[in-house]
């Protein structure tokens, strides 16, 4: 169509993808901001455009519209707020390490974003996640790497979930990809089901939805600001994003898991508050404010599945929501992370954040009393609960070597139970 | 020249040639080495034109001094002996350039005329055409190959020699015993003539017996090979080869033709024992071949193993002839020159580090990479790996084993090559490891290690001439045509 | 019975017997005439079955064999005998060297 | 005879006569070796590419001699082999510049290069094999040319290693000869045919077909290294690391898959196959294999050894593939035959560095190593995340054929095989990455040697890179002509829907 912006279409994914070389990146200043930049330019120049590569992997392609404008300026937003953010705080000696995860991360995303058929979009969310994963590691105490585990962990079975809905979509439509042939392939057919269920639980562990949404919530405890900064824009987005855009919403009318999505997102958003109430740092903040927002999204995608005629109706909102919501994420993350820094918060563990909460800080001791009072029991249970659970994680993690096995191992079995489970629905 | 190679009688000329060159080599003990050599090679054309005699004018016959059956003395070549007479030669020439730098002077002009003198034998018994002329050159091919094992001298080598002399005479006497009765039954000795009069009789029944007694004795089939290890690990090198690679081939050589001609049409059984023999004979000689810590007897007891594959054929041979039979000669070709380059690779080893212990081998295959090549090569065929003579054979013996679904021998066929991979590779193994006690190394001439890889290299390029090599054998329909088709 | 088949039957007898001694006896030299005592019982089957059942004239070629089957012993023999005093002036016993542990 | 016909010859010589020619050169003439190593890789490329050109345009390259009365020695190029030819004259070409780097100095070099060549010999005739026998003995040829190099170091270690190999491989040459005999008994021919050459026997001999069918996978399987016959593979970690390449990716492990995909669609006939009844046993022994290899992965310290168990689950893929027996899945078992061994051998390639220049050879020494050698570990990076199956690498393509061919032929439990291998490769690639790049290295490596400011010798740092970048290549260019998914789509056609 437009064979113009050709260059740059291409530019946008590999500028990033070069430059991670550490021997180009080191000697080019600013690379961070620099493989932003034809993004940038792709974002002002005008009209619609699309490129075919027919030759890569099944044959894909990117495309720039309106649509996907929306989301690529909340992109490259808060991707140039992070970069800014990473390059004030220089005096990080891990930060020349942590540059290529950066510009791997980057390249995934807007890859994700201009994809135009689900397995562009599948391979390059998942350069986009082990790229996290790097961004979350990059500073190397152990915290981080807990975090960083078991967010690959949350990653890799995300992915496989995905991996199984995508050759159920390819099965069905005998090889094209398109989203727009997918949502109207899977309307249709016996594997609709199948497919919807793996789709959601993949997107759902990559967004980080409740009640998977652990990985977040441990890593926003250890990463650096310029990483947390894009917890909220990118993955959290592009899971919304990846689930928008793959599954049927509006063409099929799935009452029962529309349901049951939207009770999970009501779930998620009492949740946050009940997490935020109880004994949330202020550091913590953007994480159940991330869980809420995510949960409101759900509730939308489960009105969706549930009553197609009201998602056709709003659906032209879809993506200024989600370029919204990613924004604001980065935003509400951005502005904590500098009053943190600002007041210099006591480096978080993540045991004590847990057991200590930080009682009586500043105006929110009020309202903590007061829900101390009402929610003594359930809280105190609740934290018991808690307890529970990090020490287990604890006490996986500093097994080390051994662990290793035991997540393989149960995330295996856990993904046979859950496939087996789905099967078996499905046959019953 | 075509008429010039056909008019001469090839098979005088085989027996006459090597016969006075062992006595020139007698009578000029100095020049022993070279006029073996010549000899020796001279046998090779004159083979070559024998050859060649048969497949342009097909069957050699030849009675000697023009004196005809039963009186006179008959030569008699077709595909069967061309073959045995070619190996023969083949592996002699080989031995022959390996025993020029072997023997020391005083030990050369002992064994060339010896040499010779089983050459002759060995050619005549090829060529004979009736039951006793095969006794006499039978007797005096153990003789020789006696004389030959008894050649190092020392408690061993005298006591394993003595041992084989006395094996080799109660072998003949039996077969001729067996000649006897057949005589006295049939009243000739020409096979062709036996093989239209003979029939089922107790004598014959008798004669049967005696002569396979006999010449499985000598032949070493197993429970019968006790003399074989001992006379063949003890004998020196090239000796030693030339008893496993040709001598006990000899012995074969006429029980095959017997059994062609004479008995195999009566039946009765015999030939299933022969079978479960060499089925014994494949066991127990691998396994032996497995427990032994001398490279020598290893040699020699895989030499027992080896044997008891030529014996599988009978068994199969009453529904698949000529697959069964080209078989048996094909492993006896091939065996006849890996065994051969086993037996000289060996004895590059052993005048190389001063002993055999299998275990001290210490890295042979850098110190002596020709003579471990050909080792290994010998091995292949010996295993019966692709491309070899070895594996031609045991191709063509399992095919014959599986139109007739006899398991029993497909399963010992395939486990005797497992065996024998076994043994074959526990020598190579050791070959490539640093030993605990370093041995002194004596340089070991080229020409030693060459004639060794070359013969070894002979049984694996037997693996690409199958179709030449049977068609050769064929001449003459020595195998019948009883032929199941697959 | 005819005479031929009692003499046939004796040279099977020298035969039976040449083999008992060969495997029994130790001593070479013992072993060595063993071997001749079988080589003779075969000579006389081959010379008395030469007489066959209904020719006056027995048949010559048998004779033949059996003279060219003594040379061959003598040979044989010869060799045997050399043998032997080699390995006793080697051993000292004129034994095979396994049985002498015996 | 016509040119054409002497081509698949050539292509055998032109590493058989280097080969023999090398075996009897000086230690010291390295650079004739050098030179000799490389024409012929060189030589053999070239005519590779003519064939695949020819190929393409419907040229036949065959050559016939005879080997038995009634049976002949037949090199023929059809689609099937030129896939692995290519493969494996082009890890040839890599792997034979990584030997020279990594032999530098070290002693018995010509023996070595010439019994590399014979191996790729003996590879190269598998894989143009037009018929069983010829298969047969080139594969008995593969065993012995490897022998020599297993047990290459000299070592009492060694010797066991390759003590081991040789009892399998022997044993399961047995069989495939068994097998071998037994069909060419009931059918009277050999020769590799499109769909099978056994459709016209009747019905009476199926219970032998089945036997023989267990007989001949048995036999290709002790080099497939399917489990229970695998137990070689882990122990001949000891050979040094071009030959570990060799034999994971180009050579043996190769040639045992290549055999049952032969058996498979060759001899049998895929439906003639899946009529007998005998691929979904086959399937299910390969999905064993994949998930038992994985497990046991995750259990060693040894670099090696984690990456032999690797290759043990990774090859059964090939299996799997073709024993679903389906069009697409075919498609995926065959493309991984290529991308296993490019992925494999990267892997080994860099485990080979890691060990020459630091002297790593445990998981657990790697620690930071990712800062001292960044170019190694991220080829290394981009092997293991092929093997984990992620997107854009290779094995992405592979993975993604077999599971919508598993779904296309309604055998829906291959999913969860390839979900909890991918989980597994997870599992034992990832820690080492994570511990390769973002641990602190330790005080001291174990060896160091050091090469100027490069990382390590240019011979040993150019292979990994070069085969990752294709691994990487061929997963994102899948879809452009030539590539192995091309090829592999043109090879499962021609089983399945050619009349």
């Amino acid at each position: 169509m437009n064979e113009d912006i050709y260059g740059i279409f291409l530019l946008i994914v590999v500028g990033p993808l070069l430059l991670a070389i550490p021997a180009l990146h080191s000697r080019v200043p600013w690379p961070r901001h620099l493989a932003i930049i034809p993004a940038l330019l792709l974002i002002v120049f005008p009209g619609d455009a699309s490129l075919a590569m027919p030759w890569f992997l099944f044959g894909t392609g990117f495309a720039v519209d309106g649509e996907v404008r929306w989301i690529l300026v909340m992109s490259v937003a808060v991707w140039l707020t992070a970069a800014t953010v990473a390059k004030s705080s220089r005096r990080n000696p891990a930060y020349d390490r942590a540059t290529p995860f950066f510009l791997l991360t980057l390249a995934g995303n807007l890859g994700a974003v201009l994809a135009t058929d689900l397995v562009g979009f599948f391979s390059f969310s998942t350069l986009m996640g082990y790229g996290f994963y790097g961004l979350v590691v990059h500073a190397g105490d152990a915290e981080a790497r807990r975090a960083g585990r078991l967010y690959l962990i949350f990653l890799i079975v995300a992915d496989l979930a995905l991996f199984e809905a995508l050759l159920l979509a390819a099965l069905t439509t005998g090889g094209n990809l398109q989203y727009v042939v997918v949502r109207q392939a899977m309307a249709g057919t016996s594997s609709s089901q199948l497919y919807l269920w793996m789709a959601l639980a993949g997107f759902a562990l990559k967004a980080g939805i409740w009640p998977v949404h652990l990985w977040l919530s441990t890593t926003f405890k250890s990463a650096p600001l310029s990483t947390t900064l894009l917890l909220g824009g990118v993955p959290v987005a592009m899971g919304l994003l990846g689930a928008v855009r793959w599954l049927p919403f509006g063409e099929i009318a799935f009452y029962v898991l529309g349901m049951v999505i939207m009770v999970m997102g009501v779930a998620a958003i009492l949740y946050a508050v009940l997490m935020f109430f109880m004994h949330a740092p202020l550091t913590m903040f953007p994480v159940w404010g991330t869980v809420a927002v995510t949960g409101l999204s759900v509730m939308a995608l489960g009105t969706g599945l549930a009553h197609p005629a009201v998602w056709r109706q709003y659906e032209y909102l879809t993506y200024p929501f989600i370029a919204s919501l990613g924004m604001f994420l980065a935003a509400l993350t951005f502005a904590i992370g500098r009053l943190q820094d600002k007041r210099q918060a006591p480096e978080v563990d993540l045991q004590r954040v847990e057991v200590l909460s930080p009682w009586g800080e500043g105006g929110m001791g009020v309202i903590e009393r007061w829900a101390e009072d009402r929610l003594l029991i359930l809280r105190s249970l609740w934290r018991d609960l808690r307890l529970k659970a990090v020490e287990q994680y604890q006490r996986i993690f500093d097994w080390g070597k051994p662990a290793v096995f035991i997540w393989g191992w149960s995330a295996t079995i856990t993904m046979f139970v859950f496939l087996g489970l789905v099967f078996a629905w499905l046959a019953g | 020249m075509g008429a010039l190679l056909s008019e001469i009688s090839w098979g005088v000329v085989l027996i006459l040639l090597p016969l006075a060159g062992g006595i020139a080599c007698f009578l000029f003990p100095r020049a022993a080495k070279v006029l073996g050599l010549v000899s020796v090679f001279a046998v090779l054309l004159s083979v070559s034109g024998l050859g060649w005699n048969i497949k342009v004018n097909g069957i050699y016959r030849h009675a000697i001094g023009g004196w005809n059956a039963p009186l006179g003395i008959d030569l008699y070549a077709d595909g069967l002996s061309l073959l045995m007479l070619a190996a023969t030669a083949l592996v002699g020439f080989g031995i022959s350039v390996y025993s020029a730098d072997y023997f020391e002077r005083e030990d050369a002009a002992r064994f060339w005329p010896i040499w010779l003198l089983l050459l002759a034998a060995l050619n005549a018994l090829f060529l004979s055409a009736d039951v006793f002329n095969l006794y006499v050159t039978l007797e005096l091919m153990g003789l020789a190959a006696v004389a030959l094992a008894a050649l190092a001298g020392g408690r061993d080598a005298l006591g394993g020699a003595m041992r084989y002399l006395l094996a080799s005479l109660l072998g003949s006497l039996a077969y001729l015993f067996g000649v006897a009765l057949l005589y006295h039954g049939f009243g000739s000795m020409d096979i062709a003539m036996l093989a239209v009069r003979v029939e089922a009789s107790p004598a014959v029944w008798a004669a049967l017996g005696l002569m396979s007694v006999g010449l499985l004795l000598k032949t070493a089939l197993f429970p019968l090979h006790f003399w074989l290890p001992p006379a063949h690990a003890s004998a020196p090198a090239p000796v030693s080869a030339l008893l496993s690679a040709l001598v006990v081939k000899g012995s074969f050589y006429i029980l095959l033709r017997l059994w062609l001609e004479i008995f195999g049409p009566l039946g009765g059984g015999v030939d299933t024992l022969f079978g479960l023999l060499g089925t014994g004979a494949i066991l127990w000689g691998s396994l032996q071949a497995l427990r032994q810590t001398r490279l020598k007897l290893l040699v020699a007891y895989s030499t027992v193993a080896q044997i008891g594959y030529f014996f599988i054929s009978f068994p199969l041979a009453a529904s698949a002839g000529v697959t069964a039979w080209s078989a048996a000669a094909y492993l006896v070709l091939s065996h006849a020159l890996a065994k051969a380059a086993m037996f000289l690779a060996t004895g590059n080893v052993l005048r190389f580090g001063g002993h055999d212990r299998i275990a001290d081998l210490d890295r042979v295959v850098q110190r002596l990479p020709l003579t471990a090549c050909a080792f290994a090569l010998a091995g292949v065929s010996i295993m019966g790996l692709p491309p070899s003579g070895g594996f031609v054979g045991k191709w063509l013996l399992l095919q014959a084993a599986l139109t007739q679904d006899r398991w029993d021998l497909v399963s010992v066929i395939i486990l005797g090559g497992v065996l024998a991979a076994g043994y074959v590779f526990k020598v190579i193994g050791h070959a490539f490891t640093l030993a605990d006690i370093s041995h002194e190394s004596r340089e070991v001439p080229a020409k030693m290690e060459w004639a060794a890889l070359l013969l070894a290299f002979g049984a694996i390029l037997l693996g690409f001439l199958a179709s030449p090599v049977l068609s050769l054998v064929g001449i003459g329909v020595p195998f019948g045509v009883s032929e199941v088709s697959p | 019975m005819s005479a031929a088949f009692l003499f046939a039957l004796v040279g099977v007898g020298l035969f039976s017997l040449g083999l008992y001694a060969l495997i029994v006896h130790a001593h070479l030299l013992r072993k060595i005439l063993a071997i001749n005592v079988m080589g003779s019982g075969v000579f006389l089957v081959l010379v008395a079955l030469a007489k066959r059942t209904g020719e006056s004239q027995p048949d010559a070629v048998p004779h033949a064999l059996v003279i060219t089957g003594i040379v061959v012993a003598v040979s044989a023999t010869a060799l045997a005998l050399t043998l032997m005093l080699k390995l006793t002036a080697e051993t000292g016993r004129a034994e095979l060297p396994e049985d002498q542990g015996k | 005879m016509n040119w054409d016909a002497w081509i698949p010859l050539l292509v055998i010589a032109s590493s058989l006569l280097p080969g023999l020619i090398i075996f009897f050169l000086a230690e010291d003439r390295k650079r004739l070796r050098t030179t000799l190593n490389l024409a012929g890789a060189l030589v053999k490329l070239a005519l590779v590419c003519w064939m695949l050109w020819g190929v393409y345009h419907e040229h036949h390259y065959e050559t016939r001699l005879t080997l038995l009365p009634d049976l002949e020695l037949v090199l023929r190029a059809g689609p099937l082999s030129l896939l692995f030819l290519t493969l494996s004259t082009i890890l040839w070409l890599v792997t034979t510049v990584y030997a020279i780097g990594y032999l530098e100095d070290s002693p018995h070099r010509s023996r070595f290069f010439g019994f590399f060549s014979l191996c790729v010999t003996a590879t190269v005739g598998v894989a143009l094999s037009g018929n069983l026998i010829t298969f047969l003995l080139f594969y008995e040829l593969l065993t012995l040319s490897t022998y020599p190099l297993v047990v290459h170091r000299g070592t009492e270690v060694a010797r066991r290693a390759g003590q081991s190999y040789l009892v399998h491989t022997i044993f399961g040459g047995a069989l495939l000869l068994l097998g071998t005999v037994w069909l060419y008994t009931l059918t009277g021919t050999l020769e590799f045919t499109p769909r099978g050459f056994l459709n016209d026997l009747g019905e009476e001999h199926r219970p032998a077909l089945v036997i023989i069918f267990a007989l001949l996978i048995a036999g290709l399987g002790v080099k497939a290294a399917l489990v229970p016959l695998h137990g070689w593979l882990p122990q001949a970690m000891v050979a040094p690391a071009p030959v570990s390449a060799l034999l994971h990716a180009v050579a043996v492990v190769k040639a045992g898959a290549f055999g049952i995909v032969r058996v498979i669609y060759d001899v049998f006939g895929v439906d003639f196959a899946a009529g007998l009844g005998v691929t979904e046993p086959l399937a299910w022994l390969a999905a064993t294999t994949i998930i038992y290899g994985s497990l046991r992965a995750l259990f060693q310290d040894d670099l090696k050894r984690r990456l032999a168990f690797s290759t043990i689950s990774q090859v059964s893929y090939i299996t799997l593939g073709v024993a679903i027996a389906g069009p697409i899945a075919t498609i995926g078992g065959v493309v991984h035959l290529v991308h296993q061994g490019l992925m494999k051998i990267t892997l080994f390639f860099c485990a080979g560095n890691l060990a020459e220049t630091l002297g790593i050879h445990k998981v657990s020494e790697m620690s930071g190593v990712g800062r001292r050698m960044p170019w190694t570990m991220t080829a290394f990076t981009i092997g293991a995340f092929g093997m984990i199956g992620a997107p854009p690498v290779a094995g992405f393509i592979s993975k993604w054929y077999l599971g919508l061919g598993a779904l296309e032929a309604g055998q829906e439990w291959v999913i969860f095989v390839l979900a909890g291998s991918s989980l597994l490769n997870a599992a034992y690639f990832l820690p080492i990455l994570h511990r390769a790049w973002f641990q602190e290295p330790q005080d001291a490596w174990p060896e160091e040697h050091h090469f100027g400011n490069k990382e390590t010798a240019w011979a040993l740092l150019l292979p990994p890179l070069v085969t990752a970048l294709m691994a990487l290549g061929m997963g994102m260019l899948a879809s452009a002509p030539f590539s192995p998914l091309g090829w592999a789509q043109f090879i499962s056609q021609r089983e399945f829907y050619r009349p």
